[in-house]
């Protein structure tokens, strides 16, 4: 059981990390916003996977069940998303300007374009 | 699955097929969020990040094009950070506590106690998340409502208003940086 | 898009539909999962798919972008003045408990409906306006 | 109402923001911004003077009792940083209103404030609350509106520094969930002090130790320390006058006011500092942080960049203090925050007068400015002088402090170095000195050159005159510096 | 008026002195009467502190606390009294040749000139009644930067480079070295007061205090120790009462003062004589002596040759700090107030060649005397003085200096001033050989030269008469350096 959940944590990982390195290592500005996009993702899972309880089921009380899967990390998660859309929101719209003022989203060719 | 996907958009140079893989990226989180118990998430993920995000990132490529430059596959040095990132939260999660163990101890901290014992008499609902959303942890809502706008004022002062001319060295420094 | 009857008439028979299902989950927020952050984006849906088929044009009629820059404001001058209330009746800052001074069960719901509601203005509002921007620039850029 | 005043230290301007949105007049938008931002000053004072009497403050959000609900939460520290964060905010906001009217679009003139409130709130936020999660909430709302501010500067350099920042921004951000989510899912609290108790208690683990490295990491990068730092430099050289005014002067310090809490109040000084060896790491990086960015801004041309090296410089000199972990080193730390921030407020400021008036900051185009617009230049010269560390201006006292925190310690090397760099600041400013003063006028358009519009000079003498008032009179900044520190190293022994 | 307030004014009088003639920069001469007017009043204030000191009266006065531990603080004492006098006597004196010499000289920015002159001297008077070494180092720095746009006063690029050599190395040398010596001290005792006897007996081993002298001997950049001299030539590019008062009065002196103080009251002469890098630095210091002897030799140019001088005469009193005994200290305190009439005189001299005949080097002088005999006789006797024979004043402060060597045993340095006074008679003395003895040059026959405007003249006469005065009456500057002792 604990290898299987160890196993969970670590695909969370992995799937974080693809989206760093997108965030880092690419050079199209609208790429490093998806980059974004999955590493918090991959975090949020991170963070509901805590939550989670085997057999339990959703926060939402109910005489039939007993055992219900922690909610802090619902509600923490649902702020983070919401946070998550905003940066989102603000990135693209620096990317449409970027694109009008330098006519290229390439960071690289940016770059060379204010040398 | 979801590693899947993720590889996928790492490899794609065709954003608009970026985009979309991404939301499927997000719906395939939804799922999971729903297999962990968080509905309310799934809802959330699912309209946010399936649905606003790729339509902004649709708007986005409208504007700015969708094809990505071709470059070097791999970039050694981000390459390098992000795996010493992985590997320290490997390291990390070696000592976490059990996935799905009911004895860990963020259920059993007084917050969640008091959270699943006496959210229905004190706020009177059922839905926890919700109480502890809008109640409880009501002033982080408050926080997230305002991020939000934040987002709308910053949208609003980078979009609105003519489009300026593209100009280098309006002013500042002529020797560039 | 602008053209097709289909999806025109489609639209304005699903529309209506999308906007009472979003009340829903406005609503049923305290039973089952949802509340004023999905509600609010359903909501924006809703007017998105509009947009899509009436074109921009039209939409900014019906709901210019001020008055979504409005309601964008409004929604957390709504959550902040809950707060401001409970203040004023002698609780903390969104201690609902003191909307009503007999029945503090009530107090909750009562607080929790209103800033639902904040939460709902604000996140329609703010979606409507980044919707538009990024859909208008285009007439901006050309 | 004075018992609501630490929450209403932030509603205050959070509110006004919509306002400003509504009212969609740039003009009474800036008299909310004006009357907001000086109405949170004195909120500010009356919470440090509370503070002083009754200790830490607690105020709990929405009635419930912590960890339950989200506490609020004000010693000493917080409300020194709050009197900080407040202050530059209630002298750039009627900067901003003759500013912004020269910089930005009339019909964006209400947005501004707005964003700028917001900014202001969040950063009053992270400063007041007790609630981990809490933190990175209002830590969002002030990098947002960050972001939106510096991409409004003229130069399209703007969109490219502010898109750095954001990734950079919300890499750290991002950081710092993951760190508060390996706490979390350790103990099942985010209070603050409900951490501070249930850390100690743990068994010897892996996971503790990876987020402490996770949120330092994330907070490093928000306070950009060498080497994250390198969002930093474009971001104040290309953003309007106001914002690298307003972001220079707090932004950063409140990200250090981050790194203190985290260090001190939740994993407590004897596991970040003995155990994790904190010491060790910051050390190092400050001080190439400080050599080597001195040594950067001494060849910068344009002035604003080349202050904007300067902060890193000064950020290393602060994270110094705190890495020497000493209750002299942290004072020396702390004041450093403080007065660092008076004095980069006031450089940036004279900076933006001239901005006003030459539309450049070059040092070449402000050659023979000094007969021009003296009073400006002059203000430029006190904020310089204290840069520096010259006595009598604030700035000194807070490098005698390092260096007898460093001296403590044993590290004369260190102490030798800090002078040094003292040294480098004055080539770098001597520079702008030489060719202000004694340099003939270059511009061809030399009758139209001015003194700066009184809108824009009076708010720049007001912090130059506290650069000069704290470095005569430095009782009150080191009294609440060295009982923060007091107070922070006591927590955990 | 009370004896605190006395001391307040005083530092404040070159302040406000400052600022009247700021405001009355317009109507020369208001300004220049303004300029002589507040000097009067300065010294005469000066001298009103003698009698209460006689009495024992040592009152310090504490300004203003900058943080709990650092404060601004003014006291006087013996050592402090006699600069502050010199330096506000000589200001009447430099006041009244500065009115001759930029008038005739048709200097630009006059009101700049006298103005940051003023704060000059506000700043000696600070380091001279300073009761802590944070309060010293203030003022210290103040006479720094003030002075900078006196020594680029013409504003050429050779001016703006020497004023970089200048700031460069007297800020460099403050901030690196003194401040950091400061601080350490601080950290070490505890304190900064001036105090009999030291504050730092017995704080730390000796190796710590031995580097700690180390720092403050070469950190006082303004005592022009080898090899931080470099200064003291560059800024003779300004006008000559700048290179008069300051660099041969107020600015150096400040240097070699502060050394003194340092030596008396923070470390106390007897733990200083202990210390196991004292006998070298002593000697590095008597290196000075002679390698400024020697590289003065070399300058043709009047004005460089009097600073290279001013470079070796200086750590005469260097030296005597670090000879650490009573002889020593009162013969170091006094050289203070002789090196300083001479040498002003001498400057005197040259400036007023400069302005009369426009020339600077000394092979062009020859026979120049005739023209000038006033002149050049003052010129005589600030040599004498720096000389160190009778009838002039030098030879008071040169005779218990040489005490102090044989007293610290260390006949060697007593060899070095030997042979240093003697190739100061050699450089110095060529002058007016050469002006009086050496027949004119064919091309100057009837150029019309006459001696300078009588501001300058009585200048001159003023310090001139001072230096053999102190010669007949040394009988006040001992009592003063007594009184150190006495405390």
């Amino acid at each position: 059981m604990n290898a299987m959940g160890l196993l969970n944590y670590w695909f969370v990982i992995v799937l974080m990390m693809i989206g760093f390195y997108v965030l880092i290592a690419q050079g199209n500005l609208v790429k490093k916003i998806v980059g974004l996009n999955i590493f918090q993702t991959s975090v949020f899972v991170f963070y509901i996977s805590m939550g989670k309880i085997t057999g339990a089921t959703a926060p939402i009380l109910d005489s039939d069940w007993s055992v219900y899967s922690n909610p802090l990390p619902h509600v923490l998660i649902l702020t983070a998303i919401v946070v998550g859309v905003a940066t989102t929101a603000l990135g693209l719209s620096l990317t449409v300007r970027i694109h009008e003022a330098y006519g290229s989203v390439e960071e690289d060719e940016i770059n060379e374009m204010d040398e | 699955m979801l590693v899947i996907t993720a590889l996928i958009v790492v490899r794609l140079e065709n954003l608009f097929t970026v985009a979309m893989v991404t939301g499927i990226y997000s719906l395939l989180s939804a799922v999971f969020f729903t297999l962990l118990d968080a509905v309310d998430v799934a809802f959330t993920e699912a309209a946010v990040g399936a649905g606003i995000s790729t339509v902004l990132m649709l708007g986005t490529l409208s504007l700015v094009g969708h094809q990505q430059k071709k470059r070097k596959t791999v970039q050694w040095f981000p390459l390098t950070i992000v795996t010493i990132t992985g590997l320290l939260l490997m390291y990390g999660t070696l000592d976490i506590p059990p996935f799905g163990e009911g004895g860990n101890p963020i259920h059993g901290h007084a917050t969640t106690v008091h959270y699943l014992e006496e959210s229905s008499h004190e706020t009177g609902m059922p839905n926890v998340v919700t109480s502890v959303l809008a109640s409880y942890r009501g002033y982080d809502t408050m926080g997230e409502t305002t991020v939000i706008f934040t987002a709308m004022v910053g949208v609003l002062l980078l979009m609105s208003g003519r489009k300026r001319k593209p100009s280098k060295d309006v002013e500042g420094d002529p020797s560039g940086r | 898009m602008e053209d097709n009857v289909i999806l025109r008439v489609a639209t304005k028979i699903l529309t209506p539909y999308i906007l009472l299902f979003a009340l829903y989950v406005q609503f049923h927020g305290d039973y089952g999962p949802g509340g004023g952050f999905q509600a609010g984006v359903i909501f924006a849906a809703g007017f998105v798919l509009y947009t899509l088929i009436y074109g921009l044009e039209t939409a900014r009629r019906v709901l210019p972008l001020k008055f979504a820059a409005l309601c964008g404001a409004l929604g957390v001058l709504i959550y902040a003045g809950v707060g401001i209330a409970t203040m004023m009746k002698g609780g903390e800052f969104l201690n609902y408990n003191y909307l009503d001074s007999h029945n503090a069960e009530h107090g909750q719901h009562l607080g929790i409906l209103l800033v639902e509601l904040g939460v709902l203005t604000t996140v329609f509002g703010v979606m409507v306006v980044i919707f538009y921007s990024f859909a208008g620039r285009r007439d901006i850029q050309s | 109402m004075m018992n609501h005043l630490p929450v209403l230290q932030v509603i205050i301007p959070l509110l006004a923001a919509p306002l400003c949105v509504i009212v969609r007049n740039g003009q009474i938008a800036g008299v909310i911004a004006v009357a907001s931002s000086w109405v949170s000053l004195w909120m500010a004072w009356k919470i440090f003077q509370l503070v002083q009497v009754a200790g830490t403050i607690s105020y709990n959000l929405g009635g419930w009792l912590a960890p339950v609900g989200i506490e609020y939460r004000i010693d000493t520290l917080a409300a020194f940083v709050l009197i900080l964060v407040t202050l530059v905010g209630a002298v750039v906001t009627p900067y901003a209103i003759t500013s912004v009217k020269k910089e930005i679009d009339e019909s964006k003139e209400s947005l501004f404030y707005a964003a700028f409130l917001l900014c202001l709130s969040g950063l009053l936020g992270i400063v007041v609350t007790g609630d981990i999660f809490n933190v990175f909430v209002f830590l969002e709302i002030s990098s947002l509106s960050a972001y939106a501010l510096i991409a409004l500067g003229k130069d399209r350099r703007a969109l490219i520094a502010s898109y750095q920042y954001l990734i950079m921004g919300s890499v750290g951000a991002t950081f710092i969930v993951i760190g508060i989510g390996m706490l979390y899912v350790m103990t099942g609290s985010l209070n603050m002090a409900d951490l501070a108790i249930l850390l100690p208690e743990l068994p010897s683990n892996r996971i503790i130790p990876v987020a402490f490295a996770f949120l330092t990491i994330g907070v490093c990068l928000k306070l950009a320390l060498f080497p994250l730092h390198v969002w930093l430099p474009n971001a104040y050289a290309y953003a309007p006058s106001a914002v690298t005014a307003f972001i220079a002067s707090t932004a950063t310090k409140v990200a250090i006011y981050m790194l203190l809490r985290i260090c001190f109040t939740i994993f407590g000084p004897d596991f970040s500092f003995v155990k994790m060896q904190l010491g060790a790491i910051l050390l190092p990086l400050s001080v190439i942080a400080i050599f080597s960015m001195s040594l950067v801004a001494i060849f910068q041309t344009n002035v604003k960049r080349m202050l904007a090296y300067s902060s890193l410089a000064q950020i290393g000199y602060i994270v110094l203090g705190i890495s020497l972990f000493t209750n002299t080193g942290l004072t020396a730390g702390i004041l450093h925050l403080f007065n660092h921030a008076v004095i980069k407020g006031s450089l940036f400021m004279a900076l933006g007068c001239v901005m006003y008036r030459l539309n450049s900051v070059d040092l070449e185009s402000m050659r023979g400015l000094g007969k021009k617009m003296p009073l400006t230049m002059g203000a430029f010269l006190v904020g310089g002088f204290s840069l520096i560390g010259v006595p009598f201006t604030a700035g000194f006292i807070s490098k005698w402090y390092l260096i007898q925190g460093a001296l403590e310690k044993g590290l004369w090397p260190v102490a030798l170095l800090v002078l040094m760099t003292s040294l480098m600041a004055v080539v770098y400013i001597w520079r702008v000195v030489e060719s202000v003063y004694f340099s003939e006028f270059g511009g061809s358009d030399a009758d139209e050159i001015t003194e700066a519009p009184l809108g824009l000079l009076l708010p720049t003498w007001a912090l130059a005159i506290l650069c000069l008032y704290f470095g005569i009179n430095g009782t009150f900044t080191v009294l609440a510096a060295s009982s923060a520190a007091a107070n922070l190293m006591g927590v955990g022994s | 008026m009370t004896y605190p307030q006395i001391l307040c004014l005083i530092v404040a009088i070159p302040f406000m002195g400052a600022g009247l003639i700021l405001l009355a920069g317009k109507y020369h001469n208001l300004r220049d009467t303004l300029s002589l007017l507040v000097a009067m009043v300065l010294c005469g204030t000066v001298y009103q502190l003698i009698e209460p000191l006689r009495q024992g009266n040592f009152t310090q006065v504490t300004l203003l606390e900058v943080t709990p531990s650092l404060s601004l603080g003014l006291s006087v004492e013996p050592l402090g009294l006699l600069f502050a006098l010199v330096a506000s006597f000589l200001w009447i004196v430099t006041g009244l040749y500065a009115i001759g010499y930029m008038r005739g000289h048709h200097e630009k920015n006059q009101t700049r000139f006298f103005a940051c002159f003023a704060i000059a001297i506000g700043g000696a008077m600070g380091v001279s009644f300073s009761s802590n070494l944070f309060t010293l180092f203030a003022f210290y720095e103040l006479l720094t930067l003030c002075t900078f746009p006196l020594v680029t006063h013409h504003g050429t690029d050779e001016a703006k480079k020497a004023g970089r050599i200048y700031l460069g190395i007297l800020l460099a040398t403050s901030v690196g070295l003194q401040l950091f010596a400061i601080i350490w001290t601080w950290n070490l005792a505890g304190t900064l007061d001036f105090r009999p006897n030291g504050i730092l007996a017995g704080t730390a081993s000796n190796r710590v205090l031995s580097i700690l002298i180390v720092l403050f001997v070469f950190g006082v950049g303004k005592a022009a120790v080898m090899p931080f001299h470099r200064w003291l030539p560059a800024a003779m590019v300004a006008p000559t009462p700048v290179s008069a008062l300051l660099h041969a009065v107020a600015v150096v002196k400040v240097g070699v003062f502060t050394i003194l103080k340092v030596a008396i009251y923070i470390f106390g002469l007897d733990t200083l004589a202990q210390l196991g890098s004292t006998p070298w630095l002593r000697w590095i210091v008597a290196a000075t002596i002679i390698l400024g002897s020697l590289v003065a030799f070399t300058k043709d140019n009047l004005k460089a040759r009097l600073a290279y001088s001013t470079i070796s005469q200086l750590s005469y009193i260097v030296l005597a700090a670090l000879l650490a005994n009573e002889f020593a200290i009162i013969g170091g305190g006094m050289h203070i107030a002789m090196h300083a009439f001479g040498k002003i005189t001498l400057f005197f001299a040259a400036g007023s060649v400069l302005v009369a005949s426009h020339k600077t080097n000394i092979s062009d002088m020859k026979g120049l005397g005739r023209r000038m005999p006033l002149t050049f006789a003052a010129f005589f006797v600030g040599s004498l003085s720096i000389i160190g024979v009778p009838p002039a004043g030098g030879a008071w402060s040169k005779w218990f200096l040489g005490l102090g060597t044989i007293e610290a045993g260390e006949q060697g340095l007593l060899a070095v001033l030997m042979v240093s006074s003697l190739l100061s008679l050699v450089y110095l003395l060529e002058v007016p050989i050469r002006a009086f003895f050496s027949s004119p040059e064919p091309d100057q026959e009837g150029t019309g030269i006459q001696e300078a405007p009588w501001p300058c003249l009585l200048a001159m006469g003023i310090s001139g008469g001072m230096t053999v005065g102190l010669f007949l009456f040394p009988d006040f500057l001992y009592e003063m350096m007594t009184m150190v002792f006495a405390a």
